[in-house]
């Protein structure tokens, strides 16, 4: 399967479908969950330091990376983001002690299961950030944002007919 | 029908130079449910909050949303806001433009600005199914557990049991004294560190708010804040101290001799001892790794002349339980070993010794009665190099920080060198000096001038041998030179390091650590004493090196934090938890499984209304639950809500850009 | 495979001490050769129980509290039923004094072309787990191995693989017989049903229908057993397998080789963890 | 009753057949997984009429779908503005291949429904708008019984065109209404023999075959009769011991009719869905209150039978079940209406 996206009489067309085309100004939404006791610190942190990342991430709080259900990631898909970053504290680091690992596991089933059944692979992604690692959650964010650029906008199961 | 207002802050420029407030503001107006949306300069600051009260009375508003900077840093200040106004302060949501926004998209402005108003979208949309919470009180056990006993511990222990509340103080070794026990002297002073903390060990061991727990360790904490219960396993010393006078006949007699830890193993100790002469409690124990009568069963010769029959040798590790309400960790630190410097030839050349083996030598009551010898040849020295960030801001062998205390126990060292052997010259090869402290400077220069210590900025390349000397090759950077300086002795300033118990420790009490082992605080700034974890808090080294007076000083800050949370019978809790409702509640239990807390339990509930028959359900306990949410996610019936993150909050967040 | 006359003689043997209050079964079709599972309360019906290849349907879903009122209940269940009682004994829906479980032996069963079902062919555990009276020979548990189906849909393009399930969902019905022919599917109240889930994902479209199958399909990662009830109860005929089939493979092969129900007291996969648990996926 | 009949044979049908789909939206059974649904084709190939009953999903989904938009709302500061959706504009004549006379009479039955007190006026554009070509089956599947009911399925005109597979291996193309006679004589081009009185009683013989290849038969009028006074009957209880309450039966039937309402919005705009609902559905009858007044399944499957078989028969005069048999034939647990209905009026 082809990555790149292509650009024709300035449109941006979708690497996943070459029937759906976008402006090619078009910008990808990025959902960002992001657990309150790392990730979230983490990224207050990349505001601090000023270390500047792609804008297309919107930020949703939760208190844990194990609050995040299987279907906001799904819900997300479906609806707003092209694709979603969902952040955590490093295994060990939980501030719940252990909801880090039981999200681990949920995630990689979720991860393989949306890719089976047809979301690109980086259209789910996860980090893990620590409330020490402002440069690093600027570096993923970055890294997430060029890889859904590549992959167009989400065209599947979008209720964008509204 | 939800009426919410919207307050956009400018945080002076930090939003508005980069996110156009304005535009943000019409865009918020546009929302159906927002009723008035304002911008203002510092919406934080007393005449921005009374807008937010006044705005509140005037629109009759059922939330509000503040616009501004992270919710980590003024979500309490605006929570106070609604409360003032007579609403609910849960009713709050904030919209982190600034961290999230304005500062890390400064140069696309455009970006910056609608990233704003989806971000304001989003809380709007939350903060629609915002409830109202009410605080949860909790009883409180009115007892604290220190965790080590060196100068924080004993510090922290001393003045909560001032403020008569009960303190459980636990250390690891047979003596309480920690690392400022095998200090001889204190900088910038050059108090003797014998003399001013003995009496606060005696203290400790006097005081009848102190239960002093020597030779034991910590081995699992159940509960929450104000509620803890702590397993303690006292390790068996073989001695009874209840019997044990202190005389020292089981030591002095003791056939076996082992290197002694406490003087960084240059003398030897016995099977049976007490770490050093001032130990509080000053009883000996066995060492079971070293005893011939534990290891083989034979011997047996302490016992013998024990005149209290205090030696049992059938003694058991011992688990002892406490009830407690706080936690102040105090573990302390460890200090690197410099092996990794082999170009230096540690490990090879025995006269290169580390700070603290320095420091026990020079020690009145030290292995060589305050001299400082060779271990090669057991000659006075002469010429002592000292080297300085041995581990410390060492990326590629070491660990990145500095160890704060080191350039002061150098220049320490230069002057005890001066005091002990007059004729001797130090030379001291350093980074940089690092003296910010009160009186420190100046007990640098007197290093410096006093004792005419030889300052030489730069690293040492290289350490061979030449006779019975030790050649130091090093950089003057000053001069632009190599230098090479001849010494009889050579001291390295080894980094202050994590105990490697501490990631083991934290993941046992639930509270977090960073990648060198360090507890980590709650807030670097404004929370350096508390972990995340409610009612833990971090006393010394532990957190972060320190020199004794920040040690002391944080010591005492968790004192007050633990008697502030003391203060009343009942404590106060965040509402933000679980609840299950049990008519979805189809009672897996498996909740129960994924729980860390042990805040779910079961109850039985009738099938059916009138029902005689029962089923079971899971239930949470609010006093223990701390709102992680796990339960939340895994809840296959969606059963657990979790107050202030619904589902229906998360979802619309997602769907309201 | 045709243990008829075993379970007629248990069966009245369980009624006549007054062991349980009904028993569950299958019972022959009159116009074909399938069976359909039979409750029965009166001994005089037991003649008509029968036991063979096409005894297909998962009898554990006869254990969700809309069917049971807490009765104490005789049931046959094969080597995967068993497992699917594991698991809800496990989870506390079932009491275990309340059942009497025969546990069969499974030859494996037909599907409806008269071939061996592809769950039986790809088996892990024909006997049963967890019973009270045995029929048959234990064979013991077999290798695992990943679904051809699955294998074969990985190899595919992403591109094709997505059409291939859009066109999936897009046949659903969402008329959720899948979640109620589950044993598993016991929830008090589905989360699908309630207020917040409805509200976003009520709508018949194939978007809903991709949301509903993937969460139900996610709540049953590490759980589902491989019976196959959902697929015979679907009017679509839609595969519902594959989604099954691709989260136990992940599992399987993420997870320290968990296999659902198999062990007394496993909950599944998600109600665990392991320090070692795969971590590369994550930046 | 029409007797506009055009004889021709398979070849002749299957170039009606693509003319029609050249000409018209058409719309015709297409299997997928094993299963066939009435889809949209564009070429012949792609379906096939004569799809068996057994396999074939009802018709209403054309008319009635599984999901409609039913509008379009948008809210923000001044208030909520309500649109029409883009949906289906309705407009353009559908033509359906392959339907089953069940089917034809299950939408002649819904019609009641819907013409009843409020009119839905897009279940009635795509009715008018519709043109449905039967085939007749050539035998009953294991689950019929539409001849047991209350309606002529021989000279049923539920439909507008009644395709018979004659036993002497012609094949007739039979107009029922004006509509359909109009259609044949349009777009038949082809110049076939009209049919005459032998043709009809081809017609006739076909359908003496058909009839006679019924497994279940049942007395219509005794069983509506007895179940009038059966609401408290405990054999449903027996009968529906085995029923998993999946909502199946519900979903396939060509008449089940019931329907949820719900929103989705993103950002500002939301749409409103009305999707299919069932009332075999443990929750389909919980009020606000909390009351249900169907908890049980037993209580949920008298209701069902009793629906079919005897309310709507008393208000709109039409059984509501037309005995395709769909539903036995999808419940995974195999339960027949047919039998539950014998068995409660004791037959």
């Amino acid at each position: 399967m082809e990555t790149e996206v292509k650009e024709a009489q300035g449109k941006i067309i979708s690497a996943e479908n070459p029937d759906i085309t976008a402006p090619a100004d078009w910008q990808p939404v990025i959902m960002g969950i992001l657990c309150n006791w790392c990730s979230y610190a983490g990224s207050d942190l990349t505001g601090t330091s000023r270390i500047q990342y792609p804008p297309n991430i919107r930020i949703i709080r939760v208190p844990c990376s194990s609050r995040v259900d299987p279907w906001f990631i799904i819900k997300s898909l479906q609806t707003t983001a092209d694709g979603v970053l969902i952040s955590g504290c490093h295994p060990g680091d939980c501030h719940y002690i252990s909801g880090n690992y039981y999200a681990r596991r949920r995630f990689l089933v979720t991860k393989k299961l949306l890719n089976f059944v047809g979301y690109h692979e980086n259209r789910i992604q996860f980090s893990w950030v620590s409330a020490a690692e402002g440069p690093k959650f600027a570096k993923v964010v970055a890294k997430v944002t060029e890889d859904i650029k590549k992959l167009g906008p989400l065209h599947r199961y979008k209720k964008e007919n509204f | 029908m939800a009426r919410v207002g919207v307050f956009v802050c400018f945080c002076g420029a930090n939003i508005a130079g980069v996110v156009d407030v304005p535009a943000v503001v019409q865009e918020a107006k546009k929302i159906k449910e927002v009723k008035i949306a304002i911008e203002y300069k510092y919406v934080c600051s007393d005449p921005g909050q009374q807008m937010i009260r006044d705005a509140i009375v005037q629109n009759r508003l059922t939330s509000v949303v503040v616009a501004a900077c992270s919710p980590r840093m003024h979500e309490k200040t605006f929570r106070k806001a609604l409360s003032d106004a007579g609403m609910n302060p849960y009713l709050l949501e904030i919209a982190n433009i600034r961290e999230h926004s304005s500062w890390v998209h400064q140069k696309d402005k455009k970006a910056a600005t609608e990233k704003a108003s989806d971000l304001i979208r989003m809380a709007v949309a939350k903060s629609i199914a915002n409830e109202q919470l009410h605080e949860i009180s909790v009883p409180v056990t009115k007892r604290a557990l220190v965790i080590g006993g060196g100068i924080a511990g004993i510090q922290a222990a001393l003045d909560i049991a001032d403020a008569r509340i009960p303190v459980t103080l636990v250390e690891k070794s047979p003596s309480i004294g920690g690392r400022m026990a095998q200090l001889d002297e204190t900088f910038p002073t050059l108090d003797c560190s014998q003399c001013i903390l003995t009496p606060k060990m005696v203290d400790v061991a006097s005081h009848p708010y102190i239960e002093l727990i020597p030779y034991s360790e910590v081995i699992e904490l159940q509960g929450y804040v104000g509620n803890y219960k702590v397993k303690i396993k006292k390790k068996a010393s073989y001695v009874d101290f209840s019997t044990c006078t202190g005389c020292g006949t089981c030591t002095q007699k003791c056939p076996v001799k082992v290197p002694n830890e406490f003087n960084m193993n240059i003398d030897k100790r016995k099977a049976i001892y007490t770490p050093f002469p001032q130990a509080v409690p000053n009883k000996p124990v066995i060492d079971a790794e070293h005893c011939t009568m534990l290891l083989k069963g034979k011997c047996g010769i302490c016992a013998k002349f024990c005149e209290k029959g205090s030696i049992n040798f059938k003694m058991v590790d011992e688990v002892i339980e406490r009830e407690i309400g706080a936690v102040v960790i105090a573990t302390g630190y460890d200090l690197w070993d410099p092996k990794p410097y082999e170009e230096y030839g540690v490990g090879r050349y025995k006269d290169i010794i580390t700070s603290l083996e320095f420091e026990r030598m020079v020690s009145a009551s030290g292995p060589t009665n305050g001299v400082p010898v060779r271990p090669s040849d057991g000659k006075v020295p002469k010429n002592v190099v000292f080297i300085k960030c041995i581990g410390s801001r060492d990326e590629a062998k070491g660990i990145e920080y500095c160890s704060k205390i080191c350039c002061m126990y150098t220049a320490k060292h230069a002057i005890l060198l001066h005091h002990k052997v007059p004729d001797s010259h130090a030379y001291i090869f350093y980074m940089d000096i690092r003296a910010a402290g009160k009186g420190y400077e100046e007990f640098v220069k007197r290093a410096q001038v006093e004792t005419a210590a030889t300052y030489l900025r730069g690293r040492v390349s290289k350490i061979y041998k030449k006779g019975d000397k030790l050649m130091v090759r090093g950089e003057d950077a000053q001069i632009g030179q190599v230098v090479e300086v001849e010494a009889d002795l050579v001291v390295l300033a080894t980094a202050v390091i994590a105990p490697k118990d501490n990631p083991a420790l934290a993941r046992l009490l639930g509270v977090s650590y960073d990648k060198y082992g360090y507890m980590s605080e709650a807030h670097p700034k404004l929370r350096p004493v508390e972990t995340a974890k409610a009612g833990i808090f971090l006393a010394g080294c532990t957190q972060a090196p320190k020199d004794i007076p920040d040690t002391v000083a944080q010591a005492s800050a968790c004192a007050a934090k633990v008697c502030g949370l003391f203060a009343g019978d009942t404590m106060k809790k965040d509402p933000m938890i679980s609840t299950i409702n049990n008519e979805f509640c189809s009672g897996c239990q498996n909740c129960i499984t994924v729980c860390p807390y042990q805040a779910i339990v079961t109850e039985e509930i009738p099938l059916g209304y009138g029902s005689k028959e029962m089923r079971t359900v899971a239930k949470i306990n609010e006093g223990v639950c701390q709102g992680c949410g796990s339960c939340v996610a895994i809840c296959r019936s969606m059963a657990i809500t979790l107050a202030g993150f619904t589902d229906t909050q998360i979802i619309n967040e997602i769907v309201a850009i | 495979m045709d243990y008829s006359k075993q379970i007629q003689e248990i069966a009245s043997k369980l009624f006549a001490e007054n062991k349980i209050d009904y028993f569950v079964g299958y019972k022959q079709n009159s116009f074909d050769d399938s069976q359909v599972p039979f409750l029965i309360t009166d001994p005089a019906e037991i003649p008509k129980l029968v036991f063979t290849d096409r005894s297909v349907f998962n009898l554990a879903n006869y254990l969700k509290p809309d069917h049971t009122k807490r009765k104490r209940v005789g049931l046959v269940v094969k080597g995967c039923d068993s497992r699917a009682l594991n698991l809800m004994l496990t989870e506390s829906q079932v009491k275990r004094e309340n059942v009497y479980i025969i546990g069969i032996c499974c030859e494996g069963v037909l599907n409806e072309k008269g071939e061996k079902a592809q769950n039986c062919v790809e088996c892990v555990m024909p006997d049963p787990v967890v019973y009270d009276e045995m029929i048959g020979t234990p064979t013991g548990k077999r290798e695992y191995k990943v679904n051809v189906d699955i294998r074969e849909l990985a190899t595919k393009a992403l591109e094709e693989r997505a059409d291939y399930f859009e066109s999936i969902f897009e046949n659903c019905i969402r008329c959720n017989a899948c979640r109620h022919s589950c044993p598993l599917c016991y929830c008090a109240k589905c989360c699908l049903d309630q207020e917040t889930s409805t509200l976003y994902h009520g709508a018949n479209t194939s978007s809903g229908a991709m949301h509903a199958l993937m969460t139900w399909s996610l709540h049953l990662a590490g759980r589902c057993v491989d019976c196959r009830n959902c697929e015979k109860a679907c009017p679509s005929h839609l595969p519902l397998h594959l989604l099954h089939k691709q989260n136990e493979s992940v599992i399987y092969e993420n997870f320290q080789q968990h296999l659902a129900g198999m062990e007394k007291d496993d909950r599944g996969a998600f109600y665990k963890y392991s320090l070692s648990d795969p971590d590369d996926f994550i930046l | 009753m029409n007797v506009f009949i055009v004889e021709t044979d398979k070849t002749g049908l299957q170039k009606f057949y693509k003319e029609i789909i050249g000409k018209f939206e058409t719309y015709a059974p297409v299997e997928k997984f094993g299963k066939y649904d009435y889809k949209k084709v564009s070429k012949l190939d792609e379906c096939d009429p004569d799809s068996p009953i057994e396999m074939t999903m009802s018709v209403k989904p054309l008319f009635f779908p599984k999901t409609a938009k039913v509008m379009k709302f948008r809210e923000d500061n001044t208030g909520t503005t309500v649109s029409e959706t883009d949906e289906d504009p309705l407009t353009g004549q559908r033509v359906i291949l392959g339907v089953k006379h069940c089917d034809a009479r299950g939408l002649q039955v819904l019609d009641q429904v819907y013409k009843w007190d409020y009119i839905d006026t897009d279940y009635q554009k795509r009715r008018e708008n519709t043109l449905i070509i039967s085939t007749r089956c050539d035998k009953a599947g294991t689950q019929c019984f539409c001849t047991s009911l209350d309606y002529d399925v021989e000279n049923s005109d539920a439909h507008d065109i009644r395709i018979v597979n004659g036993l002497d291996g012609k094949i007739y193309i039979q107009a029922v209404t004006q509509k359909g006679e109009g259609f044949v004589k349009e777009n038949l081009s082809q110049q076939s023999a009209v049919g005459s009185q032998q043709s009809l009683e081809e017609i006739k013989k076909h359908y003496q075959l058909f009839e006679a290849s019924f497994r279940l038969k049942m007395n219509y009028s005794e069983v509506n009769a007895k179940l009038q006074k059966l609401f408290d009957s405990l054999e449903f209880e027996t009968v529906s011991s085995n029923c998993i309450s999946c909502n199946t039966c519900a979903f396939i039937c060509p008449t089940c009719h019931c329907f949820k309402i719900t929103d989705e919005k993103i950002k500002d705009t939301g749409v409103r869905y009305k999707s299919y609902d069932s009332c075999n559905n443990g929750y389909f009858t919980l009020m606000a209150g909390g009351h249900n007044p169907r908890p049980v399944k037993y209580r949920r499957w008298r209701q069902r039978a009793l629906h079919k078989f005897v309310y709507y028969k008393e208000r709109f005069g039409m059984n509501l079940c037309v005995g395709c048999g769909h539903c036995a034939i999808s419940c995974p647990v195999n339960i027949s209406i047919f039998d539950v209905v014998n068995q409660v009026a004791k037959i």
